[in-house]
């Protein structure tokens, strides 16, 4: 039994060491020479007036918000997609009620006119 | 790069550690060399031979070569057209937000000397004169294939460089 | 065309005459945005073009205005001296008139007034001088 | 829960030089509340070479290769403008066979123009696989110009009294294969494109552009016709051969970016079959005036307009009798399409900004000259 879990470290290790390892070479590697002019944001090639600090609105957030919300859904789903073919007809159930709910939270939003942009 | 600098002088002090440096670097060189990635810099007519040479018929994604649009991602900034004096410190500036290593080439008779604009008030008489360039490729424009040749030659200038002789 | 013309705005009309599809008007400043609206209300709506020509002796600004339905041209050229020059700006007239406005400025000098925004379009903002006039020689380096 | 009652700020943001959807060296200081264009203030002059100052010290022969980098994309038209200009100060006449090869040239630079206009409008709505289909098609252009020309974009191949040479063996042919291919091709594109539901919600309604303000502003070619306004200089004013072509002026009355497509989208048709009229009556004949080395055209001054794929693009020469022109003045449609944005993107987002843009098919080499 305990080889189950075994799986599950060896599949973080990797996974981790595959970052890591990419993001040290890289580092390595590359060469790093940090100067004023580099460090201008970018616009275009014109140097930005005003700063970032404004208001502005709240749309961009509720928007980034309802992504995050289906993002995840979908992230739950492409594991079940895989073993969907053997854990049978309570699994697509289950899938089902909790797809319900994300639609009906999306219906609530929609009627709530949070995907209209004005 | 002060790392990776720093351990290949060691190594090269170990008898037969010159080969292995070559063999890194070869990989290296080969990595860089095959993944082009420029700026588009679409100044003139040249930019139209550009986007030709881009499309599907001299097809550059066989170099590896992928336009992108930010600074920030590109290694190479090809300047397609002419400079005038309005343009030159946007291209400077383009220039200095480029990460390093990054090379220019110079695409275009304007690009390389002014070209017919040499005596025209308001132009930058070659590139050089704001960002040190690498590859020239005359032309007005250039073909296609002339383009090619020049990212090949970049392409061969990138494999003589070693972990050791780059600025670091 | 032309008698009308002289009826509405009279004396200031220098010249007038006819050259193919093109009715050469030469006007004094002070009629020019008369002229123009007199022109715009005949059907002359579509303004081709503005500009300005320096022949090294003397310097005039050339209005070009089609009548899409006739295709027939009226020329308006308006005389100005070669330094300082300035003249009513004809924006009021036709929008199509706000940038070629500011690029016969950018490059001769002329100054428009009663333009919404007259600054140089195509040089930079702190360029000296105009490039387009004769006392100005073609550098080469 | 409304959304929109904090107050916002409004931000400053250069779409500047170096951007991927400004089709050039276009910079636009846009005021944006949130996603909408509330100001939009074109600043152009990045690109300027300072043409007109050139032309004055160049003779008239010698002035030709620069009009091909103005309008870049369709070079036979700056060159026709400036050579009939020329030719109606001289007194000068072109042969008809070289009357009907100018025609031949035009045509093929304006179907070549017209698909760039779909690779990079498309491209800029995301859909690049039309980007690659408008260059395939292209390139066979470019062929049949560097068989006959020598040169793919900038031909400089009409000269004043003619052309540079006579179509070698074989162009007829080809000509003939590439207007019989591109029939199907464009259906493709209007599966790819005008049917898709993305592209007409993105197109249809955005960036509209009435008649009367399309006159005001001299709006000119596919941009005004988009808009119901008939005015096409080849029937307006027709040049070389064009009042013995029949072809129809297309128009549509959509006023906005589709409108505007697919009037470019249907010009292509017409080109393809004005060229195959003028591939039929190809008289015999030379294809090049007598005209002396060093011309001295009289004093006198003239407007060559010519119908560009972008629009009237003009010419007006004035000439002292010397061997250079005293004035040249290059009349750019875009530069006119240009000074109309902000009235016609007010009020967009920043996606439609784009959208307008590109349907508007400026090019930078004639708005700054």
């Amino acid at each position: 039994m305990d080889n189950q879990y075994a799986y599950v470290v060896v599949f973080a290790l990797v996974g981790a060491a595959f970052v890591i390892v990419t993001l040290v070479v890289a580092w390595a590697l590359r060469p790093s020479r940090p100067s004023r002019e580099k460090l201008v944001p970018y616009e275009s090639g014109i140097v930005p007036t005003g700063d970032a600090w404004g208001q502005f609105n709240l749309r961009y957030y509720i928007f980034a918000l309802l992504f995050v919300l289906f993002d995840v859904e979908s992230a739950y789903l492409f594991p079940w997609a895989v073993r969907v073919g053997k854990l049978g007809l309570f699994a697509v159930a289950e899938m089902a009620i909790f797809l319900a709910i994300l639609a009906f939270g999306l219906a609530y939003a929609w009627r709530k006119g949070l995907l209209r942009w004005e | 790069m002060g790392v990776a600098k720093r351990l290949a002088d060691m190594v090269v002090l170990v008898p037969g550690g010159e080969f292995i440096l070559t063999k890194v670097d070869y990989v290296l060189n080969w990595g860089r060399a095959s993944s082009i990635w420029p700026l588009t810099y679409g100044l003139a007519c040249c930019a139209i031979e550009m986007m030709a040479t881009a499309a599907s018929r001299w097809d550059l994604d066989r170099f590896g070569v992928m336009y992108r649009g930010s600074p920030r991602q590109a290694d190479l900034m090809v300047v397609a057209g002419t400079v005038t004096k309005k343009m030159a410190p946007v291209l400077r500036q383009l220039y200095d937000q480029m990460p390093e290593p990054k090379y220019v080439l110079a695409m275009g008779g304007c690009a390389c000397s002014g070209g017919p604009f040499h005596d025209s008030y308001s132009v930058v008489q070659g590139v050089d004169e704001i960002v040190p360039v690498d590859i020239y490729v005359p032309g007005c424009p250039p073909r296609p294939e002339a383009l090619i040749d020049g990212i090949y030659r970049l392409q061969e200038k990138m494999h003589r460089e070693s972990l050791r002789s780059r600025e670091s | 065309m032309i008698d009308n013309l002289k009826a509405e705005i009279g004396e200031d009309i220098e010249s007038a005459e006819q050259v193919g599809r093109e009715l050469r008007l030469r006007v004094r400043p002070a009629a020019l945005v008369a002229c123009c609206r007199f022109c715009k209300e005949r059907g002359y709506r579509y303004p081709a073009d503005i500009t300005a020509v320096d022949t090294g002796s003397e310097m005039r600004v050339v209005y070009r205005l089609v009548s899409l339905e006739s295709g027939e041209h009226v020329v308006i050229s308006v005389g100005v001296p070669r330094t300082g020059g300035s003249l009513p700006s004809v924006t009021g007239v036709f929008k199509g008139a706000d940038w070629p406005e500011r690029e016969v400025y950018d490059l001769f000098g002329v100054r428009f007034i009663g333009h919404p925004d007259l600054r140089r379009i195509l040089l930079t903002d702190d360029w000296q001088g105009f490039p387009l006039l004769k006392t100005v020689p073609a550098q080469s380096k | 829960m409304s959304v929109g009652l904090t107050p916002t700020e409004q931000v400053i943001l250069n779409m500047g030089p170096q951007h991927p959807s400004t089709h050039g060296v276009l910079r636009l200081r846009l005021t944006l509340d949130g996603e909408v264009v509330v100001g939009c203030d074109p600043v152009i002059g990045y690109l300027h070479r300072g043409m007109e100052k050139i032309a004055e010290n160049r003779t008239y022969a010698q002035f030709i290769p620069y009009t091909d980098r103005l309008d870049y994309i369709s070079s036979a038209s700056n060159n026709e403008a400036f050579v009939l200009a020329v030719e109606r100060i001289a007194g000068i006449e072109a042969p008809p066979r070289a009357q009907y090869l100018r025609v031949i040239l035009l045509e093929l630079n304006r179907i070549a123009s017209h698909l760039v206009f779909v690779a990079t409008f498309a491209n800029d709505l995301a859909a690049t696989t039309a980007f690659l289909y408008g260059f395939r098609e292209r390139e066979v252009i470019m062929d049949l110009f560097e068989m006959w020309t020598g040169a793919r974009l900038t031909q400089s191949w009409i000269r004043i009294g003619g052309v540079g040479s006579d179509i070698p063996e074989g162009f007829e042919k080809k000509a003939h294969e590439f207007c019989r291919m591109l029939g199907p091709r464009l259906d493709e594109y209007d599966q790819l494109l005008t049917g898709n539901r993305i592209f007409r919600v993105r197109t249809e309604g955005v960036g509209v552009l009435p008649p009367e303000v399309g006159v005001d502003y001299a709006c000119s070619g596919p941009t005004l016709r988009g808009s119901g306004v008939g005015f096409d200089l080849r029937r307006a004013e027709p040049y070389e051969v064009y009042s013995r072509l029949g072809f129809d002026v297309v128009t549509d009355t959509a006023c906005d970016c589709m409108g505007r497509y697919r009037v470019r989208m249907e010009e292509m048709r017409q080109s393809v079959h004005i060229i195959e009229q003028c591939l039929d009556q190809l008289p015999e004949g030379e294809v090049q005036a007598k005209v002396p080395r060093a011309l001295r055209p009289s004093a006198g001054e003239a407007y060559g307009r010519v119908e560009s794929p972008r629009g009237e693009f003009a010419c007006y020469v004035v000439s002292d009798g010397g061997t250079s022109p005293l004035r040249v003045r290059l009349r750019a449609p875009s530069f006119y399409h240009m000074a109309a944005l902000p009235e016609m993107v007010r009020g967009w987002k920043m996606g439609d900004l784009v959208a307008i843009l590109g349907s508007l098919d400026i090019v930078l080499g004639e708005i700054d000259r």
